[in-house]
């Protein structure tokens, strides 16, 4: 098999190149020429066609995404930003914090298991490239209608593969979502965020710095797997019994990457290491070439070293390759010995690949022939830019003006009553038990809060009890009515449901899920919800810390809903006085913050009862918010609070019946004066959290919402002889419902669906 | 003198760090013992942590059976160590055959994490003795593989010599035969748990504190046995 | 009453972590010239009567579908009398 | 350079829940006559050079010790040339 060697290129300018199945168009090609002053060599082409991919290069999002860096204070407490691996936010007491949450859902589709359970390793990777010990996953999907034998398919694999991964990584899974919508049917989304700790000093960046250094590739060796395209580069440029088309779909193996995740802390605070890179998409084009133009601006790589799987490989293909596992570090001449015993130590193969250089070029030779010498910005960063066309599609006039004022709304006692029983067993709704007993949420002995309360808690230092918090959330159906306001919705929807546990929100990070970028109306629902978010987050002071775009999200011409998750991660100086969801004490007080209207446009309900998206999202007033945040954050510290819970999907009946369910025990309730019991009970009005306070709290508790103004309604007590909700003023009537009977129909609609 | 107890961290331990905060809660000192090292270094008693062994690819803890460290325990188990293996260290425990059966799949299939409700039926083993015959008891419960199997004969003989050290309530959560949680070996100084207590010793993090008792009882017993002074 | 067998084999391309650890115990054990290792599943069937062609069939299409993922896996199906 | 083919098999008496789950699933597919289902692991090991009577004594011997487990399963080698 003949190599395409850098002399061919300048000796053969002509040669026709498959670019087009690599997927650049023309001008892309041409640009790459007009870098190299000649046509690539196919192992240049493989690079420039993975690096300059949608995925890596964020070509159609770029313009937009600059916001987020462009509109956001500097916050004090960022200490690295936007464009590393992940960013890393201060929580003070000299620790740091780092998360981000990436989406792994084309491969999730194809192999459930394996494409959810690589989609956990790809962020944990992130995680360590920063020096961070990980401490906990999360886990947002979203999944077509769940009636539908394929969705059966999809979420048991996506589960599984979730558990199976995480689980012997031994990382505690301490939230996510559960969403069903037949809008993803084709298209399920997994979206996977990691937090990692550290002290201030072990925060790493990948860069290749000091001349002489050497380029360490270790973890597991390299496959064929994940590099579906290239085959194409394979067989056209080689003969034809070249390499057969290669699978596109990469296999975990998480015990290999708890290898690596100890041997990497290891080097790292050994100080063995002067610059650290993961190995995700795009493989070993991606590590090189973002390490050398982060760092002295060359290397030079020996591309035969590579240790592989399986020895028929292509150098293109080995360029390509996304075999999960892998890990690059730079590393000084005298301190590579010491870096490789601790790999042996862990069982965790090694190779030194590469040196750092000062020629301004990424060089790549396979034996002693160079195939590659590019400048490695051109690769990493300098990819196509496009300012995609978007407008607002005619179509958003229609939906908007189809409300749901119309729907059937129940308007007795008995029929709240038959509407809350079918409401809490849909399948949003139900109890998500059946998912997240398959994830360890004990491991490490520092969770706190996991699952079913409204964010994950992590305590981060044993000895003073300082924790994070942690919340991803998104109402795609008030992103489909109004993509700039959605997006403010699942920004303000996740910062409340940090600040109920008790944590003052500090930093965001997003996961961007649209249909295609090519269809004008998408790139404009993207160009709303990222102007949304970046004006929330500038409003609120939470910077936004890094994230994640996915784009063509669709089956055919249709879309999923805009998805944009936001996960919020907050502070709480000592996780003992973190406030649960569940009331405990006889007689204590329940309120309601914030105001209800009537609000029920996207909301669970329309969806549901009615499969009814139309109107327009609720009205969301984010300094409210912030001081919602306030009252939640000031109560706990006060201790006020002896449980809170937030309001969104499903309404207050809703929380009420998770407060209920969690607790066992009873309380009296009464639909406040001047609101009908549907509207108080199912709207979906933002700004809301239900706060559970002891009658010995309650004037100091009253005190802090007037100082700030906020709006607060007494609604009912805990009341501990009673297994049951009981409400009155329902349509001049009252209704009860026995908890236990509650739980059974929560607990009962997944195992019935997918067990 | 505070006893020593120590905790093996096989490649792809994951609740090592977890057990020795338990023993340190319990009053103990722990020492973290290496898979590749064929050495106890001297210490009263020993836990085998939760996990997945060199992966468990190929049947849980079938290789870590293997490993240096693990003959050296098995000699010390014999010669009476205390020696408690708690999920990944309880399939260990079998496959090295210091205890009897063997645990496979979940009936169901599934991974299972879940507060699990159990009885304590021995308290004379070196681990249960700080517990009440019968005492209910709540610690977390998360394994993918751990439905105890032994043929009818040996489950018998545990049955009549009083070795189930406890036994599954309200729920048998992966299909044990006799609902059985945990068994000692005869001697009563190794025993091997599904459940975990070590993740039931703080009132923040887990569901309570009944875990504690597993280690609270160990170092009674090395007391009671003069290994070491209270 | 025939037996059938169904072999699911990872294809070679994919990364097989239960065979590369099988393998590094193999190699700890002392055996040595193992060049490589795979771990798959068998699936045995007890079919009452016999298993025609149309029987046959079907077991195939299960086996593509249900008992393996074509895109990771292989399988071959025997009869044993 | 010789195959080896050790399955694994979980004995009679033991309960086979994958392989019950396998034969629910078959039944639900429309497969008839299944009497019974038993998931089993296939370790396919590649050896270097020749299998005599000692690497074959030293297989078995692996193939009883570590991989599979007595006191639940039986297993089978078989020489491919
Ligand atoms: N939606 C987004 N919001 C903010 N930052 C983003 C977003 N999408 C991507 N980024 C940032 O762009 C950089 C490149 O992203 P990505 O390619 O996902 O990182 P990596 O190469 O580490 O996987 C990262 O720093 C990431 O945080
Ligand atoms: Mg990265």
């Amino acid at each position: 098999m003949s190599i395409d060697k850098v002399s061919d290129a300048i000796a053969a300018p002509e040669t026709s190149q498959p670019y087009a199945e690599l997927g650049l168009k023309k001008d892309e090609y041409e640009s790459i020429r007009e870098i190299l002053g000649r046509r690539p060599t196919s192992s240049e082409l493989a690079m420039y066609s993975v690096m300059w991919s949608e995925h890596c290069s964020y070509k159609s999002s770029k313009v937009h995404l600059r916001q987020f860096g462009d509109k956001v204070p500097k916050n004090d407490s960022m200490l690295v930003g936007i464009g590393e691996n992940a960013g890393v936010v201060d929580i003070g007491q000299g620790w740091a914090v780092t998360f981000k949450v990436e989406s792994h859902n084309h491969p999730s589709y194809v192999e459930p298991y394996q494409g959810a359970a690589t989609g956990i390793g790809g962020i944990v990777r992130d995680i360590i490239s920063m020096g961070a010990r990980p401490v906990a996953v999360m886990d947002p999907l979203r999944f077509g209608n769940p009636e539908n034998s394929d969705t059966r398919r999809v979420l048991t694999g996506i589960v599984s593969g979730i558990g199976g991964y995480g689980n012997c990584l031994g990382l505690p899974n301490i939230g996510g979502e559960v969403v069903f919508d037949p809008s993803y049917q084709g298209n399920p989304l997994v979206n996977a965020l990691c937090i990692g700790t550290m002290k201030h000093k072990d925060i790493h960046l990948a860069k290749a710095t000091g001349l002489g250094n050497a380029v360490i590739l270790y973890g597991a060796r390299t496959g064929g797997d994940g590099i579906g395209g290239v085959s194409v580069l394979a067989s056209e440029t080689f003969d034809a019994d070249g390499p057969a088309k290669r699978p596109s779909v990469q296999v975990g193996d998480p015990f290999m990457e708890k290898l690596l995740i100890e041997c990497t802390l290891e080097v790292l605070h050994a100080g063995l290491v002067e610059g650290i890179q993961d190995l995700g998409g795009a493989g070993i084009s991606c590590a090189t070439s973002e390490l050398a133009s982060n760092g002295e601006g060359g290397m030079h790589v020996w591309l035969d070293r590579v240790l592989l799987r399986d020895s028929t490989l292509t150098p293109e293909e080995i360029l390509m390759s996304e075999s999960q596992e892998r890990m690059c570090a730079v590393v000084e001449p005298s301190k590579i010995n010491a870096f490789m015993d601790v790999c042996k130590k862990w069982d965790v193969e090694a190779v030194v690949i590469g040196e750092v250089n000062n020629s301004g070029r990424l060089t790549v030779e396979w034996h002693g022939e160079q195939i590659v010498d590019v400048p490695p910005r051109s690769v990493a960063h300098d990819g196509p830019v496009y300012e995609r066309p978007f407008a607002r599609p005619d179509w958003m006039d229609i939906r908007n003006a189809a409300g749901p004022e119309n729907l059937v709304r129940p308007s007795s006692a008995a029929e709240v009553k038959q509407t809350w029983l079918t409401m809490t067993g849909t399948p949003n709704l139900a109890s998500k038990i059946w998912v997240t007993s398959q994830f360890d949420r004990y491991v490490m002995g520092n969770t706190i809060l996991a699952q079913p309360e409204d964010s994950g808690m992590i305590r981060v230092d044993e000895e003073t009890g300082l924790g994070v918090a942690v919340s991803t959330d998104c109402n795609a159906r008030f992103v489909a009515l109004d993509p700039y306001k959605g997006a403010q919705l699942a920004f303000a929807e996740s910062y409340r449901n940090v600040a109920v546990t008790g944590a003052a929100p500090l930093a965001i990070t997003n996961c961007l899920n649209f249909g295609s970028p090519e269809d004008p109306a998408v790139m404009w629902q993207f160009e709303r919800a990222v102007t949304g978010l970046a004006d929330a987050c500038l409003e609120m002071g939470t910077p936004v810390t890094g994230g994640n775009v996915s784009f063509y999200n669709q089956t055919g011409d249709v879309a999923i809903h805009p998805t944009p998750v936001v996960g919020v991660l907050g502070v709480i100086e000592n996780v003992e006085r973190r406030t649960p969801m569940a009331w405990r004490n006889n007689g204590d007080l329940i309120y309601l913050l914030g105001t209800t209207s009537d609000e029920l446009a996207g909301s669970e309900w329309a969806h549901a009862i009615h499969a009814h998206l139309g109107g327009h999202p609720p009205v969301l007033d984010l300094a409210a918010e912030k001081t919602l945040a306030e009252i939640l954050v000031a109560g706990s510290v006060g201790n006020l609070f002896s449980a809170a819970h937030d309001v969104s999907e499903g309404g207050i009946a809703q929380t009420i019946a998770e407060m209920s369910m969690q607790s066992g025990i009873g309380i009296r309730l009464e639909v406040p004066a001047g609101l009908d019991a549907f509207t108080f009970l199912w709207s979906e009005s933002a700004t809301r959290a239900v706060v559970v306070v002891p009658q010995n709290q309650n004037d100091e508790f009253l005190t802090l919402c007037a100082s700030k103004s906020f709006p607060v309604t007494k609604f009912g007590e805990v009341d501990l002889s009673s297994k049951s909700i009981e409400l009155a003023a329902v349509f001049g009537d009252s209704i009860s419902l026995d908890i236990a009977e509650l739980r059974t129909i929560s607990e009962e609609t997944l195992p019935r669906l997918f067990g | 003198m505070t006893p020593r107890v120590g905790v093996i961290t096989f490649p792809g331990s994951l609740d090592d760090k977890d057990a020795a905060r338990a023993i340190q809660l319990a009053g103990g000192i722990s020492v973290a013992l290496w898979h590749a090292e064929a050495d106890l270094h001297g210490v009263e008693a020993v836990v085998l942590p939760g996990g997945f062994s060199y992966g468990d690819y190929l049947r849980c803890g079938a290789i870590a059976k293997f490993s240096p460290v693990m003959e050296k325990l098995v000699d010390a188990a014999n010669g009476g160590l205390p020696i408690l293996g708690i999920c990944n260290g309880f399939q260990v425990l079998t496959e090295s055959h210091l205890l009897p059966g063997a645990l496979t799949r979940n009936d169901h299939l599934h991974f299972i994490c879940r507060d699990q409700k159990l009885r304590i039926e021995n308290n004379n083993s070196v681990w249960t003795s700080d517990f009440e015959i019968g005492q209910e008891i709540l610690i977390p419960l998360k394994n993918g593989e751990g439905g105890y199997v032994a043929d009818e004969k040996t489950l018998d003989e545990l049955e009549g010599e009083g070795r189930v050290i406890a036994r599954y309530l309200e729920i048998n959560p992966n299909g044990s035969r006799r609902d059985i949680a945990g068994i000692t070996n005869a001697h009563g100084n190794v025993v091997g748990i599904m459940p975990h207590p070590e993740h039931a010793v703080e009132k923040l993090t887990g569901p309570s504190i009944d875990g504690l008792g597993f280690f609270t009882s160990l170092l009674k017993s090395l007391v009671n046995e003069g290994k070491v002074t209270a | 009453m025939a037996i059938v067998v169904v072999d699911v084999a990872l294809k070679h391309e994919i990364l097989d972590p239960q065979g590369r650890a099988v393998m590094g115990a193999l190699v700890r054990l002392g055996l040595t010239g193992v060049a490589d290792v795979r771990q798959g599943k068998q699936f045995v069937l007890n079919i009452d009567g016999d298993v025609d062609e149309a029987k046959l069939a079907q077991i195939h299409e299960i086996a593509s579908t249900l008992l393996s993922n074509s895109v990771i896996e292989d399988f071959t199906v025997q009869v044993r009398p």
